[in-house]
């Protein structure tokens, strides 16, 4: 723990309590304070931090994280918490009964032969070598398991699309495992390990020198924490929105007006990157943007993170921002995260509890939407 | 305004005192006072400093202007004393006890020994621009007086907006000056100053909190800074010492200030500002004085009341003035959009847990950051800045007073962060360096 | 019949009780309209004949205020004051006039809240006594 | 009186702080009606530049020759007000300020009726009073160009270098057998952790060898007479008692620490320590063997008793708690405080010590930490407000941070000098703000730890700022004395005695005088006051049986046309009793 508080610059707490007032999880779950868990790590009470269950209530949305003014790097040191309780034997209370987690864990085994490019319609141009490459993510397992609500196969569909739009045909690898993300902020390095260097013989192995993601943790993921095992080569890795704002930028393509649209800023492309901009010249390509009030550095998370945790305080903060989303007025709200847009469509896929209307807004995908809003398709 | 000629002429040994706050005030009173003759240059068009936008100080709520004002106009009266406002230093040669510094006098297209500072001409002026000395909360005129105390009571035209310098029209202020003291021909002008030392003493600027997105500065109507606040309820402000909110402009229930907005953050200025515990305090007390049924909230990170007298100062605020301190710095303020209150976000050290604090007004205890400029007057002077900005002394622990070019002396704010009593003793230890130095004797 | 509301004169010492009536002000501490404040420079310069004819005029109430014993930026002037007051009020006692209208305070330069509670105190104790017979003219 | 008064008035809304709770556009039509006014008017603030002129124009446009300023106390305002007057060619004292700000305005915030009243009624006692006033001359005093410095610590010292490098001749006196005040006892020091006997000894040696400074050591002051510049001061030294002649006088005497008998364990002895303790067992190396240690802050300051923050214990704790941690690297140290005051750029300081590791936990004032001392083992406990629960501490030393107390001797010294102490014990300075090393008596200054707790860096500063504000009356080589004196009318005195027998200042004598009578020519004895010793209280004329001494400016009849000014609440006619 000492090491974890070095690393994270904890030291430099001065409990100014900035974390706690800024944190949405605390704001729903009273339980919850980033001030007192510090504070119990500079107290020594290394076991009490494992042991407690809201250990792993934190979205690790840098909400906090971003504007602490001791430059405590608040979600690093969760996550090293989070393994050092995983080393002791504690696990996070995984939603779908664990059944994410197995799924990625399963991924890490070498000689596992997928079947995960299934979704390569034919007028889709894809290849096994070549200089970009599209990292999927977990895109066809979500698709199994929440088509019942969402459609996470047309964000990879759309975004291959675009891709060839600008005469790219980019590789698409059946060896491509998750990326570890979710093992890694759940403590489990080890498997996370593994994960990426498999990951990382793949895209040696295509040679490619660009790896477009359409999910802001794989960006994240590749980009921070591949950082090792990616050195001395010199691939670039972009987020979709930043290749179809170049797009954009250039001339490249040309969006058709598709509405009124507000955005919901994922915590991974905007606080954890520094992407804010990319998605909303995006946006403003194709229709009118609307804030809604917590935007950018500000937004609200989707309540979710590493399908560690779900339960009340996570709907609660889903609805809240629904309710956010369509008080602007806008015709739809636009997220460029996968797991954002799961994550807000399950909320009013069930019960709700509040009237239909307030939280009545289409969710929709910025690469879907965009490929949507292709002139001339 | 004073001639070149005049200038030349130094009977008495003659000391550069550069910037006009209460610090600089009080090394050229000191100097003065004791038969040096001193020039005091500063930026603005008015000495006075910060000091001269503060309702009160604390910790005995004595009227800032009041203190001051008295001071001010000795500098003015003064036979020893030639002030140079609306003038910066651009270059400082030679060695202590024998300095040239030359200044800029930045046209101010008024004759100063002909302006009587009546106003004529403010009253005629059509050109209405944000008033900077009242925190942007009013207007002011294009030919003006910072405020009605100013010394020199000499007006100004601001070149960057004035319709006649701008565009070639207009020209009122011109025809109404029955004095004769509008000059639109006026240029900048330089004098040479033989000097015998330098007292630096530039102060501090506020930290503009826009980008702390948190708090919405500039976005939420009722979010505003101490700065602002402090012109709000003086008297002499733009709403005549009433605390207005939007959208209804009746006063506010509750306040929230919140402390270190941008102090003792590493990710913007370190250190911690020295004051702006004591001055919310202060402000929580004035606002319960105008209006008995205000709240104010403090929200501290520590609650540093370290002078003479000031922890007391605390107690009394919580005691007879019912400020609730609360110990946490706020995350987030979000702005109803239709009544314009404010929910503060943070965390209750207390209860220990989180909660939203729904207020009238939110004022932000900005930090004081180094003046604008500071570098630049570094290198004219060839002194150094500290890791902070400000300037640095030649020995932190024993020479506090003194920079690594002998002859140049720092006192206040631009040496490192002090309150008001703590500025005046160093302008007057500056003053004491500068009496050594000049004199010559035992260095 | 409207409420009896006494005339009180204090002579204040320029150094302490002067300053202390300052500090009541600048502490915003509120008390009764009753009260005119004549400066001196000491409570010692207070000749016995400002206060006997400032009753005899009328005035329901006189307090002299110094610094405290031991205090007084003069050394001894303050004992002078005690000294004079006191011959005073033996007088008054034989004049029959109540010697509760005249008062002797020490009232240093950060005694604010004394200022005051004396003011307030003394108004009030003058309240009771009622109007100066003196003042009654035809 | 030579000449018809023609009073003008200057009614002042000082903003609202005034206008806001004073009618003042009525009390300005009254103060019209008053007898002797011939121009009033009313100003936002009559001490800014505009008003200053507005009023200089009235002395000229109408002819004034007298002026009654209605705005705040004189206390700060009269020398701009007066100033002002002389620069239209008034006398200045021919000036007088009603204060209808602390004294009315601001006591009845609530009674705008009452208080516009009360401003009338001032205004009209002003105005009697200052029907009456005379012009008086201000007298030159010869300062003698030396300086005397009470206390050798690090603030006289820089106090006496400053004024000796200005050209001045210097005394310290100092009442220990050796200079270096609380430096002696100090081991290394913020910020920069130089260590303290470096800095003490490169003090002491240019102070040893200025030529113009001159040190007293193991030397008490017992006496001091005389006034800005003209101090004599009876200093008592082992041998012999010395009467040093001085301009003016700057009290550096430092304070103490505070010695927490019976609070958290502390009995002087053991391992319950002070900072300073714990700073000797640093100097001297006593400290071998340390796996943990606690400090407790504010003991003794900021409660019940003592209600001061000691400003530096924060900044010594951290300074300390660094040392120890380099030390011993792997010891748990921790700071049980109620708050961080790491002011200003020693932030930098608290930053470092989080940096080594020093663990930062905060106490509730409420529940302060409970120490138990069985023998050689010791037991803290913290109630952690935040986390809400108990955390025990088994530490090696406890230190305690206290705070820096007045010394007991500065009752005796503010006699002797006649200047005020605070309530807190420390001497008190002449305006908070403004004039933070001034007392309020002229030609007395203050700097350092006597003023409030200070440290090193401050202890300078203020020096330095003693020395400037010293070294005017110096430079200049006089003072300009108040012309508020007491004089005798010889034809009135009686020769005797009593104002001799009673003034402090021994400014009243008796001296013989031949008085030719009409028939008779005879020997007598008639009172003499020396205008420069003088203070002008007025003690000796309220009790000259034969009415022959008039203090100046407060005279009996200028007072006595107050008193009755003050019942005639009608259109005042002023009485003129010749003097």
């Amino acid at each position: 723990m000492k090491q974890i508080i070095k690393r994270t610059k904890a030291y430099y707490c001065v409990e100014c309590g900035k974390c706690s007032g800024s944190c949405p999880v605390a704001r729903v779950n009273e339980g919850f304070s980033p001030r007192v868990i510090v504070e119990r790590a500079l107290s020594g009470m290394k076991g009490e931090i494992e042991g407690d269950r809201e250990l792993w209530t934190c979205l690790t949305c840098e909400a906090c994280t971003t504007k602490c003014p001791s430059t405590v790097k608040f979600s690093e040191f969760i996550r090293g918490m989070r393994s050092s309780a995983f080393n002791s034997g504690y696990t996070s209370r995984c939603s779908q009964g664990g059944l994410l987690h197995s799924i990625q864990r399963v991924q890490s085994y070498r000689d596992l032969v997928q079947n995960r490019l299934q979704w390569i319609s034919d007028d889709l141009k894809t290849s096994t070598e070549g200089e970009v490459l599209y990292f999927t993510g977990c895109l066809p397992y979500f698709e199994n398991l929440f088509s019942g609500f969402v459609n996470p196969l047309e964000i990879a569909r759309s975004t291959v699309k675009i891709l060839n739009k600008a005469g790219i045909s980019p590789v698409v690898s059946p060896n491509e495992r998750c990326c570890g993300h979710d093992l890694l902020w759940t403590g489990n390095v080890e498997t996370f390990q593994k994960l990426a260097r498999l990951n990382v013989e793949m895209i040696k192995e295509s040679g490619a020198s660009r790896i477009v993601t359409s999910c802001p943790e794989c960006l994240r993921t590749l980009k921070l924490d591949y950082a090792d095992f990616l050195e001395g080569t010199d691939i670039e890795i972009v987020h979709i929105s930043e290749f179809i704002s170049s797009l954009i930028k250039n001339n490249d393509i040309k969006l058709n007006r598709a509405g009124i649209m507000t955005y919901q800023d994922p915590c991974r492309l905007g606080r954890h990157m520094g992407i804010y901009d990319a998605p909303r010249e995006v946006i403003k390509s194709m229709g009118e943007l609307v804030e809604m009030n917590k935007n950018r550095e500000e937004s609200s998370c989707c309540g979710v993170s590493a399908w560690a945790t779900c339960e009340g305080n996570s709907k609660q903060m889903q609805i809240e921002r629904l309710i956010e989303a369509k008080s602007t007025g806008a015709d739809m709200l636009v997220t460029s995260c996968p797991k954002c847009l799961i994550h807000l469509r399950c909320a009013v896929h069930n019960q709700i509890p509040v009237e239909k209307e307030k939280v009545d807004i289409p969710v929709v995908d910025l690469t879907v939407a965009a490929c949507r809003a292709l002139a001339g398709e | 305004m004073p001639h070149a000629g005049r200038w030349q002429v130094n009977e008495m040994k003659s000391v550069l005192v550069i910037g006009g706050g209460i610090a600089g005030i009080q090394s050229s009173l000191d100097l003065a006072n004791r038969g040096y003759h001193i020039y005091l240059v500063e930026r603005e068009p008015s000495i006075g400093g910060h000091m001269a936008l503060l309702d009160k100080t604390f910790p005995t709520n004595d009227c800032s202007m009041c203190i001051l004002a008295p001071k001010m106009n000795e500098c003015n009266a003064h036979p020893n004393i030639d002030i140079l406002s609306y003038s910066e230093v651009m270059d400082l040669s030679g060695n202590a006890g024998d300095f040239t510094a030359r200044v800029q006098r930045k046209a101010r297209y008024i004759n100063e020994e002909k302006c009587t500072g009546c106003g004529d001409c403010t009253a005629r002026c059509p050109s209405k621009v944000p008033n900077e000395y009242n925190g942007n909360l009013d207007k002011r005129k294009s030919i003006f007086l910072p405020y009605p105390q100013a010394v020199p009571r000499v007006m100004t035209i601001d070149r960057e907006h004035c319709i006649y310098l701008t565009k070639g029209k207009c020209g009122n202020c011109k025809k109404v000056c029955n004095a004769g003291a509008v000059d639109y021909e006026q240029k900048d002008t330089f004098v040479d100053l033989n000097v015998a030392a330098v007292i630096v003493a530039t102060g501090f600027d506020m930290f503009d909190p826009t980008h702390m997105q948190e708090y919405g500065y500039g976005k939420y109507a009722n979010v505003i800074t101490a700065m602002e606040y402090e012109r709000m309820i003086c008297a002499s402000g733009p709403t005549g010492g009433h605390l207005e909110t939007a959208p209804d402009k009746e006063h506010p229930g509750k306040i929230a200030f919140i402390q270190c907005v941008g102090s003792r953050d590493l990710q913007h200025n370190p250190y911690c500002c020295s004051v702006c515990c004591m001055h919310a305090i202060k402000e929580s007390i004035l606002a319960r004085e105008h209006y008995e049924d205000i709240k104010p909230y403090i929200f501290y990170t520590d609650l540093r009341a370290v002078g003479k007298g000031f922890e007391e100062y605390a107690v009394r605020g919580e005691k007879e003035y019912g400020i609730k301190y609360i110990r946490g710095r706020p995350g987030q303020i979000i702005e109803d959009a239709s009544t314009k209150k404010l929910t503060v976000w943070y965390d209750d050290t207390v209860n220990r847990k989180v909660k939203g604090l729904e207020v009238d007004m939110a004022v932000l205890c900005t930090s004081l950051i180094p003046a604008k400029g500071s570098d630049k007057l570094a290198a004219i002077l060839d002194i150094e800045l500290d890791e902070y900005g400000l300037y640095k002394s030649r020995d932190e622990l024993t020479a506090p007073l003194d920079t690594r070019r002998p002859g140049v002396f720092i006192a206040g704010y631009c040496q490192s962060p002090k309150d008001i009593p703590e500025s005046v003793a160093q302008g007057s230890g500056a003053a004491a360096r500068a009496t050594e130095v000049a004199g010559g004797a035992y260095i | 019949m409207t409420e009896f509301s006494p005339r009180i004169v204090a002579f204040c010492c320029n150094w302490c009780s002067y300053v202390g009536a300052d500090l009541a002000g600048t502490s915003r501490l509120q008390y009764p309209d009753n009260i005119r404040i004549i400066k001196v420079m000491c409570s010692g310069q207070v000749f016995p004949s400002y206060i006997l004819k400032a009753l005899e005029l009328g005035a329901d109430g006189v307090m002299v205020a110094g610094c405290h014993i031991g205090d007084c930026h003069y050394v001894s002037g303050n004992k002078k004051a005690q000294e004079r007051v006191e011959t005073l009020l033996r007088v008054m006692k034989t004049l029959g006039l109540d010697p509760r209208r005249v008062r002797l305070e020490w009232i240093s330069a950060s005694e604010g809240v004394k200022f005051a509670n004396t003011v307030k105190e003394f108004v009030e104790e003058v309240k009771e006594l009622g109007p100066n017979q003196l003042g009654v003219r035809e | 009186m030579k000449d018809e008064p023609r009073i003008g008035v200057f009614v002042c809304h000082c903003g609202t702080n005034i206008g806001g709770y004073v009618d003042v556009p009525s009390v300005v039509e009254y103060a019209r009606t008053l007898v002797g006014v011939v121009h009033v008017e009313r100003n936002t603030y009559t001490c800014a530049d505009d008003g200053l002129t507005a009023i200089k124009k009235a002395i000229k446009d109408h002819n004034l020759n007298r002026v009654i300023v209605a705005s705040c106390t004189p206390r700060t305002h009269a020398p701009l007000f007066r100033s002002a007057v002389a620069d239209a060619g008034l006398n200045p004292y021919l000036f007088e300020l009603v204060n209808i700000r602390e004294h009315c305005s601001w006591v009845h915030m609530k009674e705008k009726e009452a208080a516009t009243q009360k401003a009338k009624d001032l205004i009209r006692m002003g105005v009697a009073r200052t029907a009456l006033l005379e012009p008086q001359e201000e007298i030159r005093i010869s300062v003698t160009p030396s300086a005397l410095v009470i206390g050798g610590g690090i603030a006289g010292m820089t106090a006496a270098l400053s004024i000796a490098n200005q050209g001045f001749k210097v005394d310290i006196v100092e009442k220990d057998s050796e200079m270096g005040g609380m430096l002696r006892y100090l081991n290394d020091l913020y910020p920069g952790g130089r260590k303290a006997s470096l800095v003490m000894d490169e003090f002491i040696g240019k102070v040893k060898n200025h030529p113009k400074i001159e040190v007293h050591t193991s030397s008490t002051i017992k006496k001091v007479d005389g006034y800005i510049g003209n101090f004599t001061v009876s200093v008592q030294n082992e041998k012999v008692p010395l009467d040093i002649k001085t301009g003016i006088i700057v009290v550096a005497t430092g304070a103490d620490e505070f010695k927490p008998v019976n609070l958290y364990g502390y009995s002087g002895s053991g391992n319950v320590l002070t900072e300073l303790e714990l700073e000797e067992r640093l100097k001297n190396g006593s400290l071998q063997k340390l796996d943990s240690a606690v400090f407790i802050q504010c003991v003794g300051s900021r409660g019940e008793g003592r209600s001061y923050c000691s400003r530096i214990c924060c900044n010594v704790a951290i300074k300390n708690s660094k040392l120890l941690k380099q030390t011993f690297p792997e010891a748990d140290i921790n700071i049980l405080h109620n708050g961080i005051h790491a002011y200003g750029t020693y932030e930098k300081m608290y930053r470092e010590a989080q940096e080594l590791g020093v663990g930062f936990r905060k106490y509730s004032k409420e529940k302060p930490p409970e120490v138990t001392v069985d023998g050689e083992r010791m037991r803290v406990k913290l109630y952690h407000e935040l986390m809400g629960r108990e955390i025990e501490y088994t530490p090696d030393i406890i230190v305690l941070s206290t705070p820096l107390i007045p010394h007991p001797e500065n009752g005796d010294l503010s006699r002797m000098l006649k200047v005020p102490l605070g309530q807190d014990g420390f001497f008190l300075e002449a305006h908070v703000k403004l004039r933070p090393v001034d007392f309020a008596t002229d030609g007395i200054f203050l700097c350092g730890s006597a003023r409030a707790p200070a440290d090193i860096i401050e202890s300078i500063n203020q020096g330095y700022s003693a020395a400037s504000r010293a070294a005017i009356p110096l430079m200049n080589g006089y003072v300009q004395a108040e012309a508020i004196t007491a004089v005798v009318d010889e034809t009135k005195c009686i020769g005797c005695g009593y104002c001799a027998s009673i003034c402090p200042y021994r400014a009243a004598s008796m001296n013989e005088k031949t008085v030719i009578a009409e028939e008779v020519t005879y020997l007598t004895k008639k009172s003499y006051i020396n205008p420069v010793l003088c203070k002008g209280c007025g003690t000796c004329a309220a009790g000259c049986p034969a009415g022959a001494i008039t203090p100046n400016h407060f005279t009996l009849p200028q007072i006595m046309a107050t008193i009755k000014a003050f019942q005639q609440p009608g259109a005042y006619i002023y009485d003129r009793i010749k003097a």
